[in-house]
């Protein structure tokens, strides 16, 4: 019984993390249609950015992510409006590509700047865990999961309230209506992108306290947020947070309860079958229709 | 669809490209008469290409032979993605799954079950293709990237799967094809024999496409891409040309995992199912021209060549450059190069600025 | 300008008929060295990992790799036949596939280079070892540990670390040795690519024979930074010692995370072979102290050769040449090169038969240890060291022979 | 020939959500006539015709072609089953020639052929009966607002249908422009044709209609004969307004 309280607690803490880490890459692809395989290199550099102010000045983590998401709020915004605007129009597999290829040149270059070696950021207290009976809970995780809900929770704010928002949200729905009413669309993607990856950025910097990380880790936190965003349903953001907790859930579980290392397999069937059975996702309904009609 | 609800989705989908490439421009229109020689010339060149790579190999050291045959190898699955990621329009993320398929059953079938390599490879192709089948039927009535990012999670699922069988496939640990002794099947074929037989795949591969390209079943796969709706209105059963569009692609790809696992004896599951093969071929069919046979064809040539001498000569960085060509290629030419030239040939417009406005915001 | 399909035909016929007279077939290789760098050099293929997921250990492995080829040049190079003849080692990246590997041994074989250098990874180095056979070439691996690759009669193939099947082993052996009080149960924790499972079982059989009850054995991605549910799973068990088969990622993960989880098992950790790298402490900080690990080679390795000295002076040459203390993957890649040196002196030829048979005879004490092969070509004449982690850096605890401290047991006890 | 009309409609209805789109429509065409289906915007018209040609599956009830029970059968089915539509929004097959693009509607189509060069042969003929006849070669994004209306004429025809579905084939064509579609329109009907016409030009569906159906909100307001339909004050208030009555007063008196 405990274990499996202790597989659900940790697996919800490490779903909302991984929930912080999707919304953005939800968010990017339900508004302009853009699958951005470079979202796990945005993690990542987020990682390096908090674990460099930590080694280098000692800054606690839970600072430096602000000023990774600052960081990659702008290398967001520029790449979207000077370079992914440039091919945003091309049929899927384009932006696909153009998306793969800052890939290569992102974790290539971490590669070159901070070696492939494996990092971790220190804290004196991430590693500490309160007892609850005989559950534990660790304390970054934690710290972590609340902030990536609340950090959701406020995204949905900024969408739904705000002027800023609700013209991403106008531009996702139909562009040329929205440039009617005066909306920049190209300043509306920018800022997309540019939210969506500082919210990766600062994931990174949480995910580089609880773990380890190196570049190469990239190319699973996009995995992970394709899943997720699916499940979700496409721009999502609710949808986002309950997949990532589902997807928490589901590999804690499956790690506890399958032999071997069929948990893995276990992530893509699920997606796969709500592909099949739910393409719109499990929450609401996604931007727009999954299927052939035909 | 002018329903209100599914109204709005269609009108956003065209808005945002959704469907795969609506490019504008007119293949070789063909009138009801076309000289006999114009329908012949491609095949001649195919036959002409053949010999030169058959005189070539004469020319090359063993090792050599075994480079161009990485190049043969990337034709073959090239063409085999352009059949339903270039014609048909379904960009399959997860085109390496047959690859993967094809090698483990050839492996298997080898070293478990005794079968000679010709028998297997044969099969190997067959699976594949009733693989494209099983997963078709449901996912193909995805669209756009629903359908890339399912492919793609059955294909990091098989990973899995195989993985998780070591009894049958070695699992993390690799599995052997014999290929001395006497559990040996068939002999090895040595850097010669696979150089002939990757040829033979391609050969075969590029036949197909340029068949496809110009008979009535390309004809309906064209139809899809542009517009499945108004396809569907014309009497094409789109779902029966769908899948078999995936399964043919699918037939392919398994030859040639099958045909690679017996090259490389020992083969790994994280390589076999290994997602950048599938992007490698997204990327050679897209700069190449997707749609087109030669542009497959070309892009196949020049990224592996390409890579190959990058990879020889910046052997730090060489990635890192690959990166760069690629984001240079999308934006420069985002329809590809051949369609690039097809339409400035008619358009008279050859500035690669002027291309870029083309899917510009 | 457009041909006729009647031209086609004819060019055609014509160069058929002209291959049919040449024949198929490649040229095959060049078979004289002189293709082999510049004359009066000995030329060394080496495929390394230098990008993709391996680029890590790749690089560490080229250090090695590199250095040796400083120092034997340094003495006027190998003194081969009564000449001095100068390395010459021409890296390729593999991009970490095998794949790529064994294609780049085909392509070091066309320029005559017949003696290789293994690539990093189990599984790089068997897909080179079919080729390597194939070829007739000989190559002298730095890191393929997996027994597997020594099952299948390869001749040509000599690795010059002990296999897979010590990692874990040689820590129970430490723990039998030197651990009181004596635990009972030993829980074993895997990742699930081919080299850890061999690993694990190399230690389960050592754990039984040592008379420990073993609990099954718990798989868990390999790369990944998160085994909580692994350590779940066992943590009712109430292990004496948790042993990991791991990476450098997944042996921090598991120290990580039985903290967050309070999976503490009454004796302590062993993580085959995090804890020697220097990161594994760099990153845990206090919580790696005591952990035990197991190391190809430690720099109190006993034993020295004519090119790098004792393992200390060894030490000291990585450090002034890279700045950072050595890896015991810089100390296999160096100990592969220099095996392959030996060889070829003792062979006095570069000749890749003469020079396999010298290394299948090869007997010789070095920086890394003792180097002699079995009939299969591993190492096994040379223990693998246990260290432990003590004030943040990795001290050898056994063998005891050349041990630096004694071991802290319980580990746990802090 | 069956005795049975072209094509039946039972309570026909698909509801999205809460909204009915189309709600219990049922009616018929008798062989060889004209059916004009009117009604304001989002009154469901086009909504119907997805019905029919199997683009949309029917939350409720049936749709019978030439007697035969077509509900919920695929587009392609209904097409074999010998029904042609055209599309409001024009959906040419961008990346082929004006003439592929009937090609493929004559290859696959009702009495589909199997070799290339006869179904282009027969294009040229479907691209002269409909005056495109010159453009064959062309892409289709070059055509004019009015030769692509007549390209989607052509896709249609090429299926040698029984029963012609005709969505908004005149909406924005000019006043010269539309007399050559009305002729043309005649002329298939002389030849047998059974047609609808979803139109929103009045003048349009006077001149060539048999009977009229009136859709409002998703359920029929009321059909019959155009004159007599036209002058019912419910279609006068929920779809024409006052003027047009007053101005067609006017004009008699």
């Amino acid at each position: 019984m405990s274990q499996f309280l202790q597989a659900t607690i940790y697996g919800l803490l490490q779903g909302g993390l991984l929930a912080l880490i999707a919304v953005g890459f939800s968010l990017v692809w339900g508004v302009m249609n853009v699958v951005n395989l470079a979202h796990g290199s945005f993690v990542i550099l987020g990682a390096y950015i908090g674990w460099k102010l930590n080694s280098a000045m000692g800054l606690d983590p839970f600072l430096g992510m602000l000023v990774a998401a600052v960081v990659l709020f702008a290398v967001g915004y520029v790449l979207q409006r000077w370079l992914i605007n440039l091919v945003i129009n091309g049929p899927i597999f384009i932006t696909l590509l153009l998306t793969f290829g800052l890939d290569l040149l992102i974790v290539q270059g971490m590669n070159i700047a901070f070696s492939a070696d494996y990092r971790s950021i220190k804290t004196s207290y991430a590693g500490d865990s309160l007892a609850l009976g005989s559950v534990r809970v660790p304390v970054g995780r934690l710290l972590a999961f609340v902030i990536a809900v609340i950090v959701t929770f406020a995204l949905v704010a900024l969408v739904n309230r705000t002027r800023t928002g609700l013209s991403i949200m106008a531009t996702g729905m139909d562009r040329g209506a929205a440039r009617l009413m005066g909306i920049r669309a190209r300043h509306a993607y920018a800022l997309t992108f540019a939210i969506a990856a500082a919210l990766a950025g600062m994931a990174g910097t949480m995910v580089g306290t609880v773990g380890t990380f190196n570049p190469a880790a990239a190319g699973g936190f996009t995995l992970l947020s394709f899943v997720i965003a699916v499940l979700g349903g496409l721009g999502n953001m609710y949808g986002a947070l309950v997949g990532g907790l589902l997807i928490g859930l589901v590999e804690a579980w499956g790690g506890q309860y399958l032999p071997g290392t069929w948990v893995n397999a276990l992530a893509f069937a699920v997606l796969v079958l709500v592909l099949i059975f739910r393409p719109s996702g499990l929450v609401g309904r996604a931007y727009y229709a999954a299927r052939q009609e035909v | 669809m002018g329903s209100p609800a599914t109204g709005r989705h269609t009108a956003t989908d065209e808005a945002r490209g959704t469907r795969a490439d609506a490019t504008e421009i007119v293949g070789s229109s063909r009138s009801a008469h076309e000289p006999v020689w114009r329908r012949w010339l491609p095949w001649g060149l195919l036959v002409l290409g053949a010999l030169v790579m058959l005189g070539l190999q004469s020319q090359l050291y063993s090792g050599q032979e075994r480079t161009v045959s990485a190049i043969f190898m990337f034709v073959a699955l090239a063409q085999g993605w352009n059949i339903i990621g270039g014609f048909t329009g379904y960009a399959s993320f997860g085109q390496v799954v047959f690859f993967g398929l094809g090698g483990y059953f050839t492996a298997v079938a080898m070293s478990h079950w005794g079968l000679n390599f010709w028998v297997s490879l044969a099969a190997s192709g067959v699976v594949a293709a009733l693989f494209g089948v099983l997963i078709g039927l449901p996912l193909l009535r995805l669209k756009g990237h629903y359908f890339a990012i399912a492919t793609l999670g059955v294909a990091e699922g098989m990973r899995e799967v195989v993985n998780n069988v070591p009894g049958l496939t070695g699992g993390g640990a690799g599995i052997s094809i014999p290929t001395v002794g006497n559990q040996a099947t068939t002999h090895y074929l040595g850097n010669d024999g696979f150089y002939l037989l990757y040829l033979v795949l391609a050969l075969l591969a590029v036949a197909v496409g340029m068949l496809v390209s110009r008979n009535k079943f390309g004809f309906a796969l064209r139809a899809i891409h542009q517009d499945e709706d108004a396809a569907a209105a014309v009497g094409i059963n789109t779902t029966r040309a769908k899948v078999a569009a995936f399964a043919l692609s699918g037939l392919l790809t398994g030859l040639v995992g099958s045909t690679y696992a017996f090259q490389q004896v020992t083969i790994f599951p994280e390589r076999l199912f290994d997602v950048d093969i599938t992007v490698l071929m997204v990327v050679m069919v897209v700069i190449g021209g997707s749609g087109t046979v030669l542009g497959p064809l070309l892009g196949a040539v020049a990224l592996q060549y390409l890579s190959e001498w990058l990879r020889q000569n910046f052997t730090e960085v060489h990635t890192f450059i690959l990166g760069g060509i690629i984001i240079a290629a999308v934006i420069l030419l985002p329809q590809g190069a051949v369609n690039y030239v097809r339409e400035a040939r008619q358009s008279g417009e050859w500035s690669l600025l002027a291309n870029v406005r083309r899917y510009r915001l | 300008m457009k041909p006729q399909p009647k031209s086609v035909s004819v060019v055609a016929v014509i160069a058929a008929s002209a291959l049919l007279a040449a024949g198929c077939g490649s040229k095959g290789e060049k078979t004289s060295t002189e293709g082999a760098g510049k004359s009066g050099t000995l030329a060394i293929g080496a495929s390394m990992s230098l990008t993709g997921k391996l680029a890590r250990e790749g690089e560490l492995t080229k250090e090695g790799y590199q250095l040796c080829q400083d120092k034997v040049n340094a003495k006027g190079g190998a003194d081969i036949g009564g000449k001095k003849v100068k390395l010459d080692i021409q890296f390729q990246d593999d991009t970490s596939k095998p794949d790529t590997a064994a294609q780049l041994v085909d392509q070091f074989n066309d320029k005559g280079v017949k003696l290789i250098l293994s690539s990093y990874g189990s599984a790089n180095t068997e897909a080179q070892a079919a080729v390597i056979e194939r070829n007739g070439q000989v190559m002298a691996d730095s890191a393929g540990a997996d027994n597997k690759i020594f099952e299948k009669g390869y001749k040509r193939t000599f690795a010059v670390l002990s296999p897979a099947t010590e990692y874990a082993a040689s820590i129970v052996k430490a723990i039998k040795e030197l651990a009181q009080p004596q635990p009972k149960t030993v829980a074993i924790l895997s990742a699930d690519d081919g080299f850890s499972k061999t690993v694990a079982e190399g230690g389960a059989a050592a754990a039984k024979e040592a008379g420990y009850t073993v609990l099954p054995t718990q798989l868990f991605p390999n790369g990944t930074s998160d085994v909580s549910s692994a350590l779940t799973k066992v943590k009712g068990q109430k292990p004496d010692v948790i042993i990991g088969s791991v990476h450098l990622v997944e042996g921090v993960a598991i120290v990580k995370q039985a903290k967050e989880l309070g999976v503490v098992p009454s004796g302590g950790f062993g993580e085959t072979v995090a804890p020697p790298t220097p990161d594994f402490a760099k990153t845990l900080g206090k919580d790696a102290e005591n952990v035990l690990g197991s190391s190809q080679w430690t720099d109190s390795t006993k034993g020295s050769d004519k090119y790098f000295g004792s393992a200390k002076d060894y030490a000291k040459d990585i450090n002034a040449k890279y700045g950072h203390a050595p890896d015991y993957h810089d100390a296999e890649a160096s100990a592969a090169c220099l095996a392959l040196v030996m060889a070829a002196e003792k062979a006095g030829s570069t000749d890749a038969d003469k020079v396999r048979d010298a290394l299948a005879g090869l007997d010789t004490e070095s920086f890394f240890g003792h180097i002699k092969f079995n009939d299969k070509g591993q190492n096994v004449y040379k223990p693998m060291s246990v260290i432990q982690v003590q004030g943040g850096k990795a001290v050898t605890v056994w063998p005891t022979d050349s041990a630096e401290a004694k071991m802290i047991w319980p580990g746990t006890k802090k | 020939m069956s005795s049975a009309p072209v094509l039946e409609t039972k309570g026909l209805g698909r509801r999205f959500g809460g909204l009915k789109a189309v709600d219990d429509v049922s009616f018929s065409v008798p062989e060889g006539e004209v059916l004009g289906v009117i009604g304001p915007n989002g009154a469901g018209k086009s909504t119907f015709i997805n019905l029919v040609t199997g683009h949309i599956k029917p939350t409720s009830g049936h749709v019978l072609i030439e007697g035969q029970d077509m509900t919920g059968a695929k587009p392609w089915a209904i097409a074999h089953a010998g029904v042609a539509r055209t599309f409001q929004i024009v959906k040419p097959f961008r990346g082929m020639s004006v003439r592929e693009n009937v090609a493929v509607g004559i290859l696959y189509g009702r009495k589909g052929v199997a070799r290339m060069s006869q179904a282009l042969e027969q294009a040229d003929e479907v691209l002269k009966e409909v005056g495109l006849g010159s453009l064959g070669d062309r892409a289709p994004g070059g055509l004019s607002v009015a030769d692509a209306r007549r390209l989607e004429f052509a896709k249609a025809l090429a299926l040698r249908p029984r029963l012609l579905l005709l969505d908004e084939v005149m909406a924005g064509l000019r006043h010269s422009e539309i007399e050559p579609s009305l002729e043309l329109i005649k002329e298939l009907k002389s030849r047998g044709l059974t047609i609808i016409v979803v139109e929103h030009v009045m003048k349009a569906i006077l001149a060539i209609s048999d009977q009229v159906l009136v859709l409002h909100q998703g359920k029929v307001l009321t059909s019959g004969d155009p004159r007599t339909v036209l002058s019912d004050p419910r279609v006068i208030e929920a779809y024409l307004g006052q003027r047009y009555v007053q101005r067609r007063e006017r004009g008699e008196s």
